[in-house]
């Protein structure tokens, strides 16, 4: 049984990086880094991305020689969606595979529980998809840092869109789930909306609400102008679909998870002007992004999504943290906590806290069927008002 | 019949040490020199232990289905962090967070324990969505954000502890069922109009019973609250934790001393295995093995091997009812 | 609160309600007559939506057929799962019969969720657009789902009232013996009985699918709600369980107006444990057979 | 024998309700059971119509029955009466007749419909009330008439006068007795068997289970030690 629990999950795709590992191991030990991912339960799609992601950091790494030229070792195993899980693969993966320091799991309750068995080893992790910045709010994380633009700026790309387009329109409504990213999320927004000089109201809802009717009745009986959503896809999309069914038209409707390519199979032609933000575009235009795309095309046969981005990134800031500081803990810590590091989402760079500050969202809108950015020196030109649901 | 109730004495006794000496040396593992991930192998094993034997109490005597016990221990561990963060001594805290699921389980079961068993379960099903919504809206609980244990506790104090709790249920759980009430108690599950006939107050023990069981459930929350340290409400309320609650003791053997003690190793080894072998498959493989043994086994797997090995099942050990049947 | 927002209120409750309601018929149904409380119900919806999502985005038919078709889906296996697994545990105390079927939610919800990943699904098509009836504004899929909701309603309503086979389900509902000594088959009674529910609560799952999205837990997550009106409105009474879906529904709909859907829950939930207090056979029902 | 019960054995887990008890029923014949309360004879019915779990032979006009359902049991043409009348009490009148005659085809129906409001001209007034709101003894005629609706060849009656006042007894045997007069054969459980004692042919004493004592109905009235201890008239 030892040996079946001793070997990672990773797959065929894993296997030619571990056989990478084996022949480089000659030469130099590899470094080890662990991780846990939901590759089952609620999570599984995107974690699939973010393995993704990791294998292919690790491969293109090995392919160059390593790290100081030692080659790279990625174990993952699945924590099927839950935070108790998380906390027993940390126990797994620093006891019995010796990992260096921990590439973070998909949620941010399991990167969380994971965080708090790291403090207690004191070993490093980078939150790679922890868009929630209230894991480092709540408490001090010493040994995990946020690897994602922060939630906090979820509402920051819509707000500079109306500042610099929506003459005129003065009522903003905010949409916001009682979950403490989305909640941080409107308390930054507010005090910014009401400095550009707008009335703003926020409207809550359940975790798992399916029906926002009520809601809906709400705008339009306050005469809300623009609408920005700061929940899940899965709310958004029933949000958007009942504010058709309604005929309820604002002038301009923001959703955070709008940049996502299945939500043009989810609404169809109505997608058509809705904004979103977007984490990381592949068409931005760094050389190291234009090698990572075109490396992930030719692997996995596909456009990569963001998560495959952030996972590529969290293994570039190890790396540079690495080669900054050696392959020793406390060192890739003080990396970590203060280098600029240069990935595919920007610049790696963390506050005091932990949280990332380095990193930032760009506002995104669908056009004739595609999403594009339209906030940044390169960007398209917004169309406002956003044309009416047909 | 003397004789029985020594011998039943006498299988008490040695139980009770077989118990005993198990958690003492599960306790000591953080001072053998075992890795923490077999350590906290043996923890998972001890809290899924406790909380199954906490519905074990209940649900496996009485046979009145419990949803409610991941919630009841998600009160614990609330009680237990927002206790300790206003700097009250960690065995008070303990206390304070039995003492609450204690009380939240009144609320059902003053509501529906008087009624068919039916109702029960209903009640604590939706215990569960009440206390997340409860939780969310409630200031002093943290919020949708959850809470945090502002001391964070070095791993072998929830270790000992957990296990203490495990054992001290299992203990509990052993004990009573072989007592006066405890054989009334599985008489009324078999037949509750028949112990009603023999003087038993049906309604009076179902709660007292759902009380105690309610504080082990939130005694076990509240150290696992030690041991996490970070809570949040989707998690904390989730549906998951009660099922393994009731999981544990129905494979192992429901109403059985030593059935959940068979059902967490099984539920913890399955779960290890499964991680590696069928990541895919786990919930429908625990599935499965549930309803394997709710069809072909009846009262679980222990049970079922212990007539596998002529040791005698002593659960038919009830009252006589002749004269009030038929 | 003006008139047209009072009606657009009550509208929009009717649609949430209605569709609660065809998933409660179901299980007071199964619970009425099998005895069961089919914690599996839930797998059930998800099982209409996604193979009306299938049917949809695979074949290309409408999802309006989506509809029939998950119907006798369900049914079928409903049947099947009757037939070869509950049937199995008849007769087997109550924490038995509750644990089989508990087993069989577990079941679904694992093969759901390593099927069809736990991502969140939905499609454009079928009726798009809106109705209006004076003020009152409603999307041709929610006046679909609703329409559809009012003849499988009634109709299965008519089914349990007029016919022959529903004279059996009434008899075995009210008394489990008495209707054996009258010459029911009572195990086809019954098969005919949680087909019919499952079937209702796949249809279900295709009209979800229509106005919501999919994913494996969405029975799951809605047959919570069934079970509270099920409690509320009488336990297996089917009338008591249509009307408490329907005044549940609009009852949420002007509470999250006034508050948010947080309150609106809770109060429904402090309604529910009043209620078991209270009236233990029911807000509106009364005692139903023994 | 239109019934034989040959060692008919219940158990409620591991309590013994009926313990080996045989017996035969006679076409056309009047079979009383009597004994005291928990005796086991309500159970024995029940094992008769296959309510109940049993071990041992049933057979009913030479077919064994013992492996059968309850609802074959009553469609070859068993009917019966149950303790506490068991009404569907939520139903109308009529629609208590239809259960009762759910194995019939629609003539069959007919016939029995017209049969039972024949027999029982206060039911034909109340075809429409629900069952629940109509008295005692109204009720008792209802769960005959649902027992007679297959036009049985036996019926098995169980504790009849049952919460019934001395008249409402005197009108439910009359009944029977016209019934018996009919043609069908009639096995009774009654715990006051005083009345039943009149008309039935044969008589059996059980106590705790067993079968103690049997014979003709007339000699068993006569023997004081079952009158003292049984009848307690």
């Amino acid at each position: 049984m030892t040996h079946l629990s001793r070997r990672s999950v990773l797959g065929s795709a894993a296997a030619v990086a571990s056989t990478f590992a084996v022949v480089k191991a000659r030469a130099a030990d590899p470094i080890k880094f662990g991780a846990s991912l939901s590759l089952t339960g609620r999570f599984s799609d995107s974690a699939k991305y973010v393995q993704e992601g990791y294998l292919l950091w690790a491969e293109q790494v090995n392919a160059k020689g390593g790290i100081k030229g030692r080659p790279v070792e990625v174990v993952i195993y699945d924590d099927e969606s839950k935070p108790d899980t998380g906390r027993v693969l940390a126990e797994r993966l620093l006891d019995r595979d010796n990992v260096l320091a921990i590439l973070g799991p998909y949620s941010s309750p399991i990167t969380d529980a994971m965080a708090t068995a790291l403090e207690r080893a004191q070993v490093p992790m980078i939150g790679t998809i922890a868009s929630d910045s209230s894991i480092w709010a709540r408490r001090r994380l010493r040994w995990t840092f946020q690897g994602f633009p922060s939630s906090d700026f979820d509402h920051e790309g819509f707000l500079k869109v109306i500042k610099e387009k929506g003459q005129g329109s003065k009522k903003l409504a905010i949409i916001f789930e009682e979950a403490p990213f989305s909640i941080a999320a409107k308390d930054w927004a507010l005090p910014v909306a009401k400095e550009m000089g707008l009335t703003v109201e926020a409207f809550g809802y359940n975790p798992g609400a399916q029906d926002f009717r009520s809601i809906i009745e709400r705008m339009i009986a306050s005469g809300t102008e623009m609408v920005s959503m700061g929940g899940y896809y899965q709310p958004s999309i029933a949000l958007t679909r009942q504010m058709i069914e309604r005929g309820f038209n604002p002038v301009a409707f923001h959703f955070i998870q709008a940049a996502d390519g299945v939500t043009k199979e989810a609404l169809g032609a109505q997608v058509e002007g809705v904004f979103g933000r977007s984490s990381w575009e592949a068409t931005i235009d760094t050389p190291a992004n234009k090698a990572f795309v075109a490396a992930y095309q030719a692997k996995y046969g596909r456009i990569p999504s963001y998560h495959s981005a952030a996972a590529f990134a969290a293994g570039q800031a190890f790396q540079g943290a690495i080669e900054e500081k050696g392959a020793d803990r406390a060192g890739i810590r003080e990396a970590l906590a203060s280098s600029k590091i240069e990935t595919v989402l920007g610049t790696f760079h963390t506050n005091q806290r932990g949280q990332q500050d380095g990193y930032h969202y760009a506002s995104t809108q669908w056009q004739g069927g595609t999403s594009y950015v339209v906030s940044g020196p390169s960007a398209r030109a917004p169309l406002w008002p956003k044309p009416k649901w047909s | 019949m003397k004789v029985e109730r020594g011998r039943d004495l006498a299988k008490i006794t040695w139980g009770s040490l077989a118990i005993l000496a198990c958690t003492a040396a599960m306790a000591a593992l953080p001072w053998l020199g075992v890795t923490s991930y077999v350590r906290t192998l043996v923890y998972y094993g001890a809290y899924f232990l406790a909380l199954g034997q906490a519905w074990n109490l209940m649900s496996g005597l009485t046979g009145y289905v419990s949803f409610a016990h991941g919630a009841l221990a998600g009160i614990g561990a609330y009680a237990v962090v927002l206790a300790l963060n206003a700097d009250l001594p960690m065995v008070i805290s303990l206390l304070i967070a039995a003492i609450a699921a204690g009380l939240a389980s009144l609320i059902i079961g003053v509501t529906s324990l008087r009624l068919k068993g039916t109702s029960f379960t209903f009640a604590t099903l939706f215990l569960q969505e009440l206390v997340l919504l409860l939780v969310r809206k409630l200031p002093f609980a943290g919020g949708p954000g959850g809470i945090v244990l502002e001391e964070i506790f070095p791993l072998w104090l929830p270790h000992v502890l957990m296990i203490a709790v495990a054992g001290g249920a299992t203990l509990l759980v052993l004990v009573f069922r072989r007592s006066r009430t405890g054989l009334r108690v599985l008489a009324m599950r078999d037949d509750e109009a028949a112990a009603s006939a023999i003087g038993i107050d049906a309604t009076r023990v179902k709660i007292v019973l759902f009380c105690a069981s309610a504080a082990i459930a939130g005694l076990t929350g509240a150290v696992h609250g030690v041991f996490a340290s970070s809570l949040f409400p989707n998690e904390v309320f989730s549906i998951d934790l009660s099922i393994i609650a009731l999981a544990v003791p129905l494979i192992g053997g429901a109403g059985t001393a030593l059935g959940p003690v068979l059902g967490a190793v099984i539920y913890v080894g399955l779960r290890e295995i499964l991680q590696v072998l069928a990541p895919n498959l786990h919930l429908t493989i625990v599935g499965v093995v549930l309803l394997l043994v709710i069809l072909f086994m009846r009262d679980g797997i222990a049970p079922a091997l212990g007539r596998l090995f002529r040791l005698k099942d002593r659960r038919g050990q009830v009252p006589a009812i002749a004269e009030v049947r038929a | 609160m003006t008139f047209p927002l009072f009606l657009q209120l009550l509208t929009n409750g009717l649609v949430v309600g209605a569709l609660l309601a065809i998933v409660a018929l179901g299980v007071a149904l199964i619970f009425g007559v099998v005895r069961v409380v089919n914690f599996a119900h839930g797998e059930f919806v998800t099982l209409g939506a996604f193979a009306t999502y299938l049917v949809v985005t695979q074949l290309n038919i409408s999802p309006l057929l989506g509809i029939p078709l998950a119907f006798v889906l369900g049914a079928a296996v409903g049947a099947g799962i009757q037939a070869a697994i509950v049937s199995r545990a008849a007769g087997r105390p109550e924490l038995d019969v509750l644990m089989v079927t508990y087993a069989l939610s577990i079941i679904g919800l694992g093969i759901f969720s390593s099927a069809f990943s736990g991502d969140f699904r939905s499609y454009s098509e079928g009726p798009s657009g809106i109705f209006t009836l004076g003020s009152v504004v409603i999307g041709l899929r929610s006046l679909t789902v609703l329409l559809v909701c009012l003849i499988v309603g009634v109709g299965t309503i008519l089914v349990v009232q007029r016919t022959r086979i529903g004279l059996a389900l009434r008899a075995l509902a009210q008394s489990r013996d008495s209707a054996a000594a009258c010459g029911i088959n009572v195990p086809a009674a019954e098969l005919f009985a949680f087909a019919l529910a499952v079937g209702l609560a796949a249809a279900a799952g295709a009209l979800v699918s229509l106005i919501g999205t999919i994913h494996p837990r969405v029975g799951h997550d809605l047959v919570l709600d069934a079970f509270v009106v099920v409690v509320l409105g009488g336990m297996g009474s089917i009338g008591g369980a249509v009307l408490a879906a329907i005044a549940i529904g609009i009852v949420n709909a002007f509470t999250s107006f006034a508050l948010d859907d947080s309150w609106a829950r809770i109060l429904t939930y402090c309604l529910l444990y009043a209620t078991l207090l209270l009236r233990p056979h029911g807000l509106l029902g009364r005692h139903v057979g023994a | 024998m239109i019934l034989s019960l040959d060692s008919i054995e219940v158990r409620y887990g591991q309590a013994v309700a009926v313990d080996r008890v045989s017996l035969g029923v006679g076409a056309g014949k009047w079979v009383l059971v009597m004994g005291p309360n928990g005796a086991g004879k309500s159970s024995l019915l029940r094992a008769a119509i296959g309510l109940v779990k049993h071990r041992g032979r049933i057979t009913f006009e030479g077919r064994d029955l013992s492996a059968e359902p309850t609802w074959i049991r009553q469609r070859l043409g068993i009917g019966y009466v149950p303790e506490g009348r068991q009404l569907f009490t939520e139903m109308t009148v009529e629609e208590n007749l239809r259960v009762g005659g759910y194995g019939c085809s629609a003539p069959a129906l007919r016939r029995g419909l017209d049969l039972a409001y024949g027999m029982f001209p206060r039911l034909a007034e109340r075809r429409g009330q629900i069952a629940s709101t109509m008295s005692g003894g109204e009720q008792q005629m209802l769960a005959m008439a649902r027992a007679l609706m297959i036009e049985p060849k036996l019926l098995l009656v169980d504790e009849i006068s049952w919460g019934l006042s001395p008249i409402l007894v005197a009108q439910v045997f009359a009944t029977l007795v016209e019934l018996h007069a009919g043609g069908i054969a009639i096995l009774q459980v009654e715990q006051n068997a005083f009345e039943a004692l009149k008309h039935a042919q044969s008589a059996l004493v059980m106590s705790a289970g067993r079968l103690v004592l049997e014979g003709a109905a007339d000699e068993i009235a006569r023997d004081r030690r079952v009158v003292e201890s049984y009848i307690g008239a």
